[in-house]
Order: C-alpha cells, then sequence, then structure tokens
C-alpha cells in the first residue's frame, strides 16, 4: 500500500517535469512525435528503474559516513559523501553504455526503438535529479522504495512527454506567432499543461 | 603543458586578445545564441531556481565557473582525449569542477546552498557545460574556449536573473528581497502563480517571444 | 438599416487594400459582419450553397444556453447576500443586488478581451473570431461575486493573450480559454478565489449571528476531519442562523447554495445541457460522460471499506454540489479543447467525471475539483485522439493486408 | 448475390423546383462544347480541331499528352466554332456548332455474341477511340480511367441522392438491351466484379434490376449514401495500390449503344430543376449541351444561379453555357450576393435548410418542406473548429477533419493513412455544405489528391 502511494505519489504529484522541471532539454526538443517521444519516455524509465537502486545501493555501503564499515573497523569513520556526484554519474553512464551494448546485441528490433535514445539519457538531468532526490528523502528509502521511486518517476516522465508530443502533434496545423514558433510556445504549453498537473498537488492518499 | 602554453602565447602574437572574433565569443551567447533561449540548453535549472533573485545569482555565478573551467580544461586536454571514452572523461572533469563549487557554497553560502539543492550537483547534466565542451573546447584553443564558456556563462546568468527578476517581482513584490512596492508606497499583492513551475515556463516563453520579435530570430517549422 | 449599409459600404474603401485604414481592415470587417452577414456567394466549382449556420450562431447558441444560469446567478447573488445578513427580501431586490455585482464583471470581461482580440487581430492580420463571445460570458459565470475587477482584468488578459493569442487565435488553443483564466486567479491570487469568499457581503461584522460561508464542498471536505455524516450535515447546515435546509439536496439542485456567480445551479445547467444537446452544439458524449464518470466513481468510493466521511457521501450528492454541472456542460463541451473524435469523447468526458470525484475526495488543497480536472484532460485529450485516430488508420491498414 | 448496406449518418438538403415526370425534346442545341477540365488528372490537354474544322459524332476534339490514345470526342456534328483557351494557352473548352441531323463516325458494330467473344484489348481499342473510354473514372483520384491498368472492380451507382436529383427510373428507362451490353463489355475490362449498387427504398429501374452477371447491392440511407465512393467503400474499400474504376449508368448504355450500333452516341436525358425554373421537368439532349435554350422564358428572375449538375457538386456556368461532361442535370438558384441585417442570429426559422439546430433554426421541425435557397455562404471563413458535424455527414469510417488538416499541412504520409485514396470531392461535398467555418472543402480534397499524385 505504501509502495503504491509512493509510485502515485512520484507519478503524478512529484512529476519530474511539472514539478521539479528535470530533464527538460531532451522534454523540449524531443516532443515533436508521439511515438519517439513514447520511445524515449521508454528508455528514461528503463534507466531511472535500474540506476536509483543502483545508486541507492552504492549510496547505503560506499558513500554515506560510516557506510564502509562493512569492509571492517578501520573503514568506519569514512565519509565519502562529497564523491556523490562523480560516482553517481559514472554509474549512470556505465549503466547507460551497457544497457545500449546489451540492446543492441540482444534485440535489434528493441535497439531500432530504444537505442537512438539511450545517449541522450546519460546527460538527461531527470536520471541524476532522480538519484540526489532518492538520497535526500527523509526517512530514508529502502531498497524497494528506491526501486519503485526510480520506475514511477520514469513514468510520470514518460506520462509528460507523451502528452506534450500529443499536443503538439494537434499544435502542427495552428497559426503561431512566428517569434514564437517551436521552443516559445513549447514553454508556454508546458507551463499551461502543469497547471493542469497542479491538480494532483496537495494530493492525499 | 608548456607545449599548449606554447600554444597560448603564439596565439596572441596571432591575435589580439579581445580580437573582434573573440568578443564575439562572449557577445552572441548573450543574445542572438543565448544558450536557453535559442539553443534549449541547460533550462531545467533555469526554472527551478528563479523563484528569487539571490539563489538564481548564485546559481548564475556557479554555473559561470563550472563552464568557463570545464571549457578550458577539456580544451588543454582535447588532443589527449581517445573520443571513444571522451563523454566519460568530460563528465568526470566537470564533476569535479561541480564537486569544488558544491563545496565552497556548503561552507561558505550555506543557505543558498540549502536552497539550490540538488540544482547544483545537476550542473554536472546541464547540458549548456556538456554542449560547450562538445562543441567548442573539442575543438579550439585554451583561450577562445575560456571565452566561450564565459560567454556562455554570462547567457545562461543574463537570462536566469531576468526570469527571477520577474518571478521575484510579480510574485513577491519584491527584489533581492527587498519589498519594491512597499518601498513606494503601493500595496502589492503578490501573484502567486509567477511562484509556481507554471510561472516560470510562462516567463521564459514570453521572454523568448520578445526577444525573438526583436532580433528576429526564427525557428524553422 | 438602409441607412447604416451604405455608411458601412461607403466607409469600406477605406479599409480595403489600398485604403488609408488598410491596417484596420479586420477590425472594420469584424464590425461589418457583426452588423450583416456578408454578401459573399459560394465560388464556381463545389458547393453551391451553404448551410444557414456559421460559427457566430453557433456561438450565440452557447450563449443562450448560459442565459438561465446568468440569471438564476443574479439572483442568487442577491439571495445570499440577504441570507448572510439575515433579512428578508423581495425577489426584485435579490434580483437587483445580483445585477450591480454581475455586470461590472461581464463588462470588463467583455472590454478587456475583445480589447485584446482587436489588437491581435489588426496585428496579426487575422479576422476577429467569434469564439470570445462565449468565454466573455463564461468567464463572469465562474468568478465569485465579490472578486476585484482588476483581478478579473488581469485573469482575462492573461487567458486571452497566453492561453489563446499565443496559440494563434480561436480554434488553436489548447486549453480551455475561461478555465485559464480561472486558473490564473487561482494560483495567483488564492485568498480572493477560495475559502469563503463566495457570497458577497460588504461589511462583514453585519452578518447574522452563526454564519458560515462555508461551500457545500467545504463542508463535505471538513467531514473528513470531524467524521461526521455529510448527508446530516447538509441536512444541518445553516440551522443556527435560520437558514436552515438550504443544502438539502433539492435546493442543492436548484443551486440555492454559495458559489460561483453562474454554477451553482445544477437545474438550470441542465437546462443549458438541453439547449446545447438538442441543437446538437455541445456534445452529448461529453455531458453524458461527466456524469457518468463522476456518479460511477462516487459509488466506487462508497464501496471502500473504511473509508472517511467524503467518501461515504451518496454518489448523487457529487452531481449537484460544486461547479460540476457547470463546468460539464460549458465546459468540457469547449469543442476546440476537447477530444475532436466522437469515441474520444467518451474517454474524455468520463476521465474528467472520475477525476473531479477524486480530486475532491482526496486532494484537499482543491476542493473544487472539476476546473482542474478539465484543465488537465485538455491537455490529455490529444493523445486521447492520437489513439483514436491511431485505431482508425490500423483498420485501414489491416484491411489492406487482409 | 450482393451486399446490403444500411447507413443512418449523412443528410438529405430538399430544395424546391423538382423536375416534373415529363420530357421535352427541343431542337438540337445550338452548340456543344466539351470542357477539358471537367475530366480530372490531365496533364496537358492537346486540341486536335481548329475553328471551322467540320466534325461529326464520335470526331476526335482533343487528348492529353500523356495518353494519347484516349481520345476525347464530339458529341454532335457540326462546325468547330471555338477553341477556348485560359491563361499560358490552356485549353479550356472546344465548342461545336451543331448540325440539325447529327451524322456519327462509324465505328466497328458487334452482336451480342460478337461481344461475348471479343477480348479485352479489342474492347478497349473501341472504346478510346471513340471517345467512350472517357466515361470510365479511376479510383483513388477520380481520374481519367488508365487503359493500362486492370481495375479489382468496376462500380456503378444506379441511383442519385443528391439534391433534386434525377430520377433514373425516368432517366434509364427501357435501356435493358444497351445497359447489359455495356456491362459484358465492363466484364472483360476488370479481374473482379461489375457491382450495380441500387437504393433499397426507391423503385428499382428495370433496366437494373434485371442486369445479369452483376452484383447487385442494395442501400439504405441518405446523401452521401448516392456517392459511389461511399458505396466503393462500404463493399470493397480502396486499399494503397488497388485500382477501382466507376462509371455511371449513362456512361454503360453508351458503351452498349457504341458497340451494337457502331455509333458514339451522346443524347442523354437530362432534369432541369431549381427553384428559379418555371417548368422544372427532363429534357433530351446531348452531352455538353448549350443550357441556353432549355432556359429561355423558363426563369422566374434574371439573378440567378445556372449550375451544370447538382447544389452540392456542380458547376456555375451561366445561363449561355454548357453542360458538364458527366452531369444529368442543371439546378437554377438565385443568387445570393446581399447583405443581410444582423444574419447571423436573426431567427431563420424554417426558410433556411440547415443540419445544425443552431439557435434561431427551426427547420429540423418540418423535414418535407422543401426549400428555396441562394448561394449566399450565411457567414465568412474562419479557422476550424471540429463540432463533430463533419463525421454525422460522412457514412465512412474516415474522420473528415483529421483528414483535411493533414491535407492543409501537406503531411502525405497522415493523408494516405487517414484515407485519402478512399474519397473524392462529391463524397465529402456534404462537409462543405454544413461547415460553420465555411472552408471549400472539396477544393482541399482536390489540392490533397493532387499533392499525392505528384509525390
Amino acid at each position: 500500500m505504501d509502495l503504491i502511494n509512493l509510485g502515485i505519489r512520484s507519478i503524478f504529484i512529484d512529476n519530474m517535469i511539472f514539478a521539479y522541471f528535470l530533464g527538460m532539454c531532451s522534454f523540449l526538443a524531443i516532443s515533436k512525435k508521439v511515438k519517439t517521444a513514447f520511445g524515449l519516455g521508454m528508455a528514461v524509465v528503463f534507466v531511472l528503474g535500474v540506476t536509483v537502486p543502483l545508486n541507492w545501493l552504492i549510496q547505503e555501503y560506499v558513500l554515506n559516513p560510516g557506510a564502509l564499515a562493512w569492509l571492517g573497523a578501520d573503514f568506519s569513520s569514512i565519509d565519502l559523501g562529497f564523491l556523490q556526484f562523480i560516482v553517481f554519474i559514472s554509474v549512470i553512464a556505465a549503466v547507460v553504455q551497457l544497457t545500449e551494448m546489451a540492446i543492441e546485441k540482444f534485440s535489434p528490433a528493441l535497439y531500432g526503438t530504444l537505442g537512438i535514445f539511450l545517449p541522450l539519457i546519460a546527460v538527461n538531468c531527470s536520471i541524476l535529479g532522480g538519484a540526489l532526490f532518492m538520497v535526500g528523502k527523509n526517512p530514508p528509502f529502502n531498497l524497494a522504495q528506491a526501486t519503485v521511486y526510480g520506475l514511477s518517476s520514469g513514468i510520470g516522465w514518460m506520462l509528460a512527454i507523451v502528452a506534450l508530443a500529443g499536443v503538439r502533434e494537434k499544435m502542427k496545423y495552428s497559426n503561431v506567432p512566428a517569434p514564437l514558433r517551436g521552443l516559445g510556445i513549447t514553454f508556454i504549453l508546458v507551463g499551461l499543461m502543469s497547471l493542469g498537473f497542479l491538480s494532483f498537488l496537495g494530493f492525499s492518499l | 603543458m608548456s607545449e599548449v602554453a606554447e600554444l597560448v602565447k603564439e596565439e596572441k602574437k596571432a591575435e589580439p586578445l579581445f580580437s573582434k572574433k573573440n568578443r564575439k565569443l562572449i557577445s552572441n551567447p548573450l543574445d542572438s545564441d543565448n544558450p536557453i533561449t535559442v539553443q534549449v540548453l541547460g533550462i531545467c535549472s533555469a526554472l527551478a531556481v528563479t523563484t528569487q533573485m539571490v539563489p538564481a545569482l548564485f546559481m548564475a555565478g556557479s554555473l559561470l565557473f563550472v563552464t568557463v573551467f570545464s571549457n578550458l580544461f577539456i580544451s588543454l586536454m582535447r588532443n589527449t582525449i581517445p573520443s571513444r571514452i571522451r563523454i566519460i572523461v568530460q563528465l568526470a572533469v566537470v564533476s569535479l569542477w561541480v564537486i569544488m563549487v558544491d563545496q565552497l557554497l556548503k561552507a561558505y553560502a550555506y543557505d543558498v546552498w540549502k536552497q539550490l539543492s540538488v540544482f547544483v550537483g545537476l550542473i554536472i547534466t546541464n547540458c549548456i557545460v556538456m554542449g560547450r565542451l562538445e562543441a567548442f573546447a573539442m575543438g579550439n584553443k585554451p583561450w577562445p574556449s575560456l571565452l566561450d564558456g564565459l560567454g556562455n556563462g554570462l547567457g545562461y546568468g543574463l537570462i536566469l536573473l531576468l526570469v527571477a527578476f520577474f518571478r521575484e517581482l510579480l510574485g513577491g513584490g519584491a527584489l533581492f528581497g527587498f519589498k519594491v512596492f512597499e518601498a513606494i508606497g503601493i500595496k502589492y499583492q503578490g501573484n502567486g502563480l509567477m511562484l509556481l513551475p507554471a510561472g516560470a515556463c510562462i516567463i521564459v516563453g514570453i521572454i523568448i517571444w520578445v526577444q525573438r520579435s526583436l532580433n528576429g530570430y526564427r525557428e524553422a517549422h | 438599416m438602409e441607412f447604416l449599409r451604405k455608411s458601412l459600404d461607403k466607409a469600406k474603401h477605406n479599409f480595403e487594400k489600398g485604403g488609408k485604414l488598410e491596417k484596420y481592415y479586420y477590425a472594420f470587417e469584424a464590425l461589418e459582419t457583426f452588423l450583416f452577414a456578408p454578401n459573399t456567394t459560394t465560388g464556381k466549382k463545389g458547393a453551391q450553397i451553404r448551410d444557414a449556420v456559421d460559427l457566430k450562431r453557433l456561438m450565440m447558441t452557447v450563449i443562450i444556453a448560459m442565459v438561465p444560469c446568468l440569471l438564476f446567478g443574479m439572483w442568487n447573488v442577491g439571495h445570499q447576500h440577504f441570507l448572510a445578513l439575515g433579512q428578508a427580501a423581495s425577489f426584485a431586490d435579490k434580483f437587483w443586488i445580483g445585477l450591480l455585482k454581475t455586470v461590472p464583471i461581464i463588462v470588463v470581461s467583455y472590454g478587456v478581451g475583445l480589447g485584446i482580440e482587436f489588437v491581435f487581430a489588426i496585428l496579426r492580420k487575422h479576422p476577429v473570431n467569434e469564439g470570445y463571445l462565449v468565454t466573455g460570458m463564461l468567464i463572469p459565470l465562474i468568478m465569485p461575486a465579490d472578486i476585484p475587477l482588476w483581478q478579473v482584468a488581469v485573469a482575462t488578459a492573461f487567458a486571452v493573450i497566453i492561453g489563446k493569442e499565443a496559440f494563434g487565435g480561436t480554434g488553436m488553443n489548447v486549453v480551455n480559454i475561461a478555465l485559464t483564466a480561472r486558473a490564473f486567479l487561482y494560483f495567483a491570487y488564492p485568498t480572493d478565489i477560495s475559502g469563503e469568499v463566495w457570497t458577497y457581503i460588504p461589511d462583514k461584522t453585519a452578518v447574522v449571528a452563526g454564519y458560515s460561508g462555508a461551500t457545500p464542498l467545504a463542508v463535505a471536505a471538513s467531514a473528513i476531519e470531524t467524521k461526521a455524516n455529510v448527508v446530516s450535515q447538509f441536512n444541518q447546515f445553516g440551522a443556527t442562523w435560520g437558514a436552515e435546509g438550504i443544502y438539502s439536496f433539492s435546493s442543492l439542485f436548484l443551486g440555492t447554495q454559495p458559489g460561483c456567480i453562474g454554477e451553482t445551479s445544477t437545474l438550470m445547467c441542465l437546462i443549458g445541457a438541453f439547449i446545447l444537446v438538442v441543437t446538437g452544439v455541445g456534445s452529448w458524449r461529453i455531458i453524458a460522460g461527466v456524469f457518468g464518470g463522476a456518479y460511477v466513481m462516487g459509488l466506487v468510493l462508497n464501496l471502500i471499506p473504511g473509508g472517511n466521511a467524503f467518501m461515504q457521501m451518496p454518489a448523487y450528492y457529487h452531481l449537484v454540489i460544486g461547479g460540476l454541472a457547470f463546468g460539464a456542460v460549458f465546459m468540457a463541451t469547449d469543442p476546440v479543447t476537447a477530444t475532436q473524435t466522437e469515441t474520444g469523447k467518451w474517454f474524455y468526458g468520463i476521465l474528467i467525471g472520475v477525476l473531479t470525484v477524486l480530486i475532491r475526495v482526496f486532494n484537499p488543497a482543491y476542493p473544487e475539483g472539476i476546473m482542474l480536472a478539465i484543465l488537465l484532460m485538455n491537455v490529455f485529450a490529444p493523445l486521447i485522439d492520437y489513439f483514436v485516430v491511431s485505431a482508425n488508420k490500423k483498420r485501414r491498414l489491416q484491411r489492406a493486408t487482409v | 448475390m450482393g451486399k446490403f448496406i444500411r447507413e443512418k449518418r449523412g443528410f438529405t438538403i430538399k430544395l424546391a423546383g423538382k423536375a416534373a415526370a415529363t420530357i421535352k425534346e427541343p431542337e438540337m442545341p445550338e452548340t456543344v462544347a466539351l470542357k477539358p477540365t471537367d475530366f480530372q488528372g490531365l496533364y496537358l490537354a492537346k486540341a486536335l480541331v481548329k475553328e471551322g474544322d467540320a466534325v461529326k459524332a464520335g470526331t476526335p476534339l482533343f487528348h492529353d499528352k500523356r495518353q494519347e490514345a484516349v481520345l476525347f470526342t464530339s458529341p454532335v456534328s457540326g462546325e468547330v466554332v471555338e477553341v477556348k483557351r485560359g491563361e499560358k494557352r490552356k485549353l479550356l473548352e472546344i465548342k461545336v456548332l451543331a448540325d440539325r441531323q447529327v451524322e456519327y463516325e462509324a465505328f466497328k458494330k458487334y452482336s451480342v455474341s460478337d461481344i461475348m467473344a471479343m477480348n479485352a484489348t479489342e474492347a478497349k481499342e473501341q472504346l478510346m477511340r471513340s471517345g467512350v473510354w472517357t466515361n470510365l473514372v479511376q479510383r483513388p483520384f477520380g481520374i481519367v480511367a488508365d487503359p493500362a491498368a486492370t481495375p479489382k472492380a468496376i462500380h456503378i451507382s444506379a441511383f442519385d441522392t443528391h439534391p433534386l436529383a434525377p430520377d433514373y427510373n425516368i432517366l434509364f428507362k427501357g435501356q435493358e438491351a444497351h445497359f447489359q451490353a455495356g456491362i459484358e463489355v465492363l466484364k472483360k475490362l476488370t479481374s473482379g466484379a461489375v457491382h450495380v449498387n441500387v437504393h433499397n427504398a426507391h423503385e428499382i429501374p428495370g433496366t437494373f434490376s434485371q442486369a445479369k452477371g452483376v452484383e447487385l447491392n442494395k442501400f439504405a440511407g441518405t446523401h452521401p449514401i448516392g456517392c459511389v465512393g461511399v458505396q466503393i467503400h462500404h463493399i470493397d474499400p480502396i486499399n494503397k495500390g488497388d485500382i477501382v474504376w466507376t462509371i455511371n449508368p449513362a456512361g454503360v448504355i453508351q458503351i452498349g449503344k457504341l458497340f451494337l450500333n457502331g455509333v458514339y452516341d451522346a443524347t442523354r436525358l437530362i432534369a432541369v430543376t431549381g427553384s428559379e425554373v418555371k417548368n422544372p421537368q427532363y429534357y433530351k439532349t446531348v452531352t455538353g449541351a448549350s443550357v441556353k435554350r432549355m432556359l429561355e422564358n423558363n426563369l422566374h428572375s434574371d439573378h440567378v444561379r445556372v449550375i451544370s449538375g447538382n447544389v452540392l457538386t456542380g458547376e456555375n456556368i451561366g445561363r449561355e453555357g454548357h453542360l458538364g461532361f458527366f452531369d444529368h442535370q442543371l439546378t437554377v438558384l438565385p443568387e445570393g450576393d446581399h447583405h443581410e441585417f444582423l444574419g447571423w442570429i436573426k431567427p431563420a426559422g424554417d426558410r433556411k435548410p440547415s443540419f445544425s439546430r443552431a439557435i434561431g433554426l427551426l427547420n429540423f421541425l418540418s423535414p418535407n418542406k422543401e426549400y428555396k435557397v441562394d448561394t449566399n455562404t450565411h457567414g465568412e471563413p474562419r479557422a476550424f473548429v471540429q463540432s463533430g458535424v463533419f463525421e454525422k455527414v460522412t457514412p465512412m469510417d474516415i474522420l473528415p477533419t483529421h483528414l483535411l488538416k493533414s491535407i492543409l499541412a501537406q503531411d502525405i504520409d497522415e493523408m494516405e493513412a487517414l484515407g485519402i485514396y478512399e474519397v473524392i470531392e462529391e463524397d465529402l461535398a456534404l462537409c462543405e455544405f454544413v461547415d460553420v467555418s465555411k472552408h471549400n472543402v472539396q477544393e482541399i480534397i482536390r489540392e490533397g489528391i493532387e499533392l499525392i499524385r505528384e509525390s
């Protein structure tokens, strides 16, 4: 129940896009067609679902103050917290790289739809943001929570980009003032969309 | 390193430090080639940290610092990085500088550091930094790279501060925490929308509208 | 008429190509076509006759469908006003107060909105569209009677510029414009449009002892805390200040409750719905979808064991409290922002109904769920259409391979 | 065995001025014209005669430069009096001053058994040389059929649901033999069936009900169920790559006459209709005839629009114009070039026909009223507002609004996916009528088709 609650919260209420603006660059750039938006969304769901729990493990067993105690008493006073950024981003980059290679080798079909997006994802801030937010949670997450959080944050991100792509496909036919075309109107659109998503703000389940 | 220094020296001879071309490296990103409003990079933080001027200023400063030095470093190393692993190397270099900024802020400006929360860390994945490294520093000499970093950092900061200006002024009737409207004797009712994410998006949209109306930039449809 | 026509004809050349007022052609066109249906005839080839209906007439139909809500709303503004003061008043007195409060809002809404429309029409050289005729009436109907007029003006300007003109004008907007105005106020100046602001009380100290301006939604939401039965709360409401029975089911249905000017009366909304559906202007699928979705969701919540008091409220109450009926009839059916496929309209309507009830019950921050639910579904409407259209394409493709 | 299809969507426009069941046989019209513009998909029409030439019925007048074997021939004998050209010398019309007595070019004459024994190549040869071929219309695109193609089916719509459409019982009475011969020829041209589509509620003319060797499909419903495109959609829809031909019964009969009598016989019955006509009735005339004589002393007023064809798909030809090649109807309406004070809100009661029931439009209360309608557009062009009416008058599994928008956005893949191959102008003509935003829907459809053909 608690996990379902967390999942729903992360999809709708703490939406990566509309609440935190994470991953905006690819959100804006790759939302012209529903099909591609969906592909990118799936890639984000996958990578977030893998890297958040992975980074949770690293935080728990390597980075936290005293986390290295499992190596022996000598290590219990070490605090590697300042390495957080570099470790997290390396993990993400590595996972993305490995996934890309694995998909390319084992499932060319999937690679066709997902593969092209993977390199983009290493620098998608929603991935690193997901990991950093996960660490900042109070009370701290356990592994299951971290996994659910990663997956559902990804789903929330996907929902947002697919919805935006739907609207943008519809807007192909509209007559937007020339200076606003492209990026400008998309910003305004995202603003209005996030008003809609505000309805979830304050939801208590 | 000496070789590189040589190169820098040579270049100095070849053209003045602030030649027209080099000045362009700084001025273009301010308007016609602005990283946020034209190149669509680094938007996440532009929206998230701009409810007030103070954090926006710190954020702009941090990013400026990171872009300048990352650009410089990558440019210095550009001939020694194997292209296969260049993304990792770039990320590592950027992370180093970000960690440095993060620790500095934590030590000297704790309140702001708290306010900025994960967004300092997210400079690592800020596309401006990565984008400039890929697009410029990898193929240019250190001095222009530094200038390019400076220009883009400033261009980013400009938009950030502009957004924060409107959001704080319209949202709270204040600037840098100073109650402007009260000071001149006007009772101002803060506009809550401006403080919400939606307000930030819409303000960026309007800034783009105005900017492109003025400079004539149009996106291909 | 003759004179008017002649003077228009005389002035016309100034506005046509090469005329000295050429820039203002579309402003002139708007005025001219407002006064006279144009004398244009059909083309050389193709349909030689056209349907007598045009966009203006369509829009007028919607406005006329809103008139019952408007008139009742005016009366209700006065009714609530005197109820709060504990005074007896005649029908005329109540209506007069309502008129005084409502007309300025309507004037501001139309003035600001049409003003912006004309400016954009001239600048961007497109015809002034009739869409604002409806929006301009919708905005006042979803405002509290006592809203500061400058806020109406700001919200209208925001909605028309950002919500509509930025997207290219009528027919191009993504979210409903009137709702954009309301959402703007809701998030920009929450204190003026939520809480107990619904009744016009010039002097807050003059209210009758024990008075509460809580709306039925607020009463129901507070029952979550107090764990009291919502229906009995409703029935007791107003007893302390001599207004017993104002939240009985029948008066909720009639609409003698505080709320936005035009949205309190489910009955009047249903009359409007009848007009829209009979004339074919509003989609009955959407209206039925919203009501059905809300009712079924209410029933589902009833079934959850151990649910809170609001969840236990009989499902049919959801249909008469707050602005559900008004939203379903006049907002959700906006043809521009709703789904554009007939199948999609079912999904769209039902999801609005379901979401409305969910937001009401689970989101104490925004008791009025319908507005945000419609706004949210506006955002998802193109996606629903996308799937419906994809299904259509797929049928065609499958047929080809068989 | 044919199919039975019932459709509820659609709308019948009832107009005043229905043709009475009498046939007038006036003398030969003064002039007869053949207009390349009546045929879609011509690349470049090249005149084969010049002014002053004498022609017989069946003498070639022009052909298309890309398809020179398909000849467009004179409906009557006489003298070529005008070769009318437009911009860039585009051929618009070739006018023939008709003889009182028609002389025919002689084509090969066949007995019924000859026809049965004939092969497709031979049939095509005779059809193309005589000019009768041009009756065959190819779907997708509604263009002149390509003789090199073999269609998967040929469809004949044997009823017309357009406003004031002529009664096929009068038009094709007693033509059984010619029609049957025509069918036999057509059967050689297709790899599939020849479909004859009739309306369930109408009295089915014996010409069709007695036809042998065809699929007789029955339809029920209102306009545009009579449009052959709609019928094809329900019987055997056109997919990408498919080719289907359509032909109207008059064309089939002409084929029959060509083979049985050895002549190109262009005589036909047409209905002269419309509220401005004093004596609406049927006239016996020829393809492309001048309408001048039919309208002399036959109009209520001078300020009229003369339409070759029906009010939904027809063309304004003026009072001295000539009938279109495919038209079997002439409609005369009052012109509507007048302003109406507050016309957009003034209650129209039941004076104007409307599919909508928006405020002040009460005609849905008098369903049997016959309207006198003028050509006013009743409003000005506006942005598309999707009100769902297009779908209500399009009895096909097609989303007209989306299709139109994809054409406006010039998105070819999208047009294909949304079914542009299945429609031509007439199938969506009702959308143009009901559109509140007053778009020229048929023009847009043709633009889309041209875009696809060019790509």
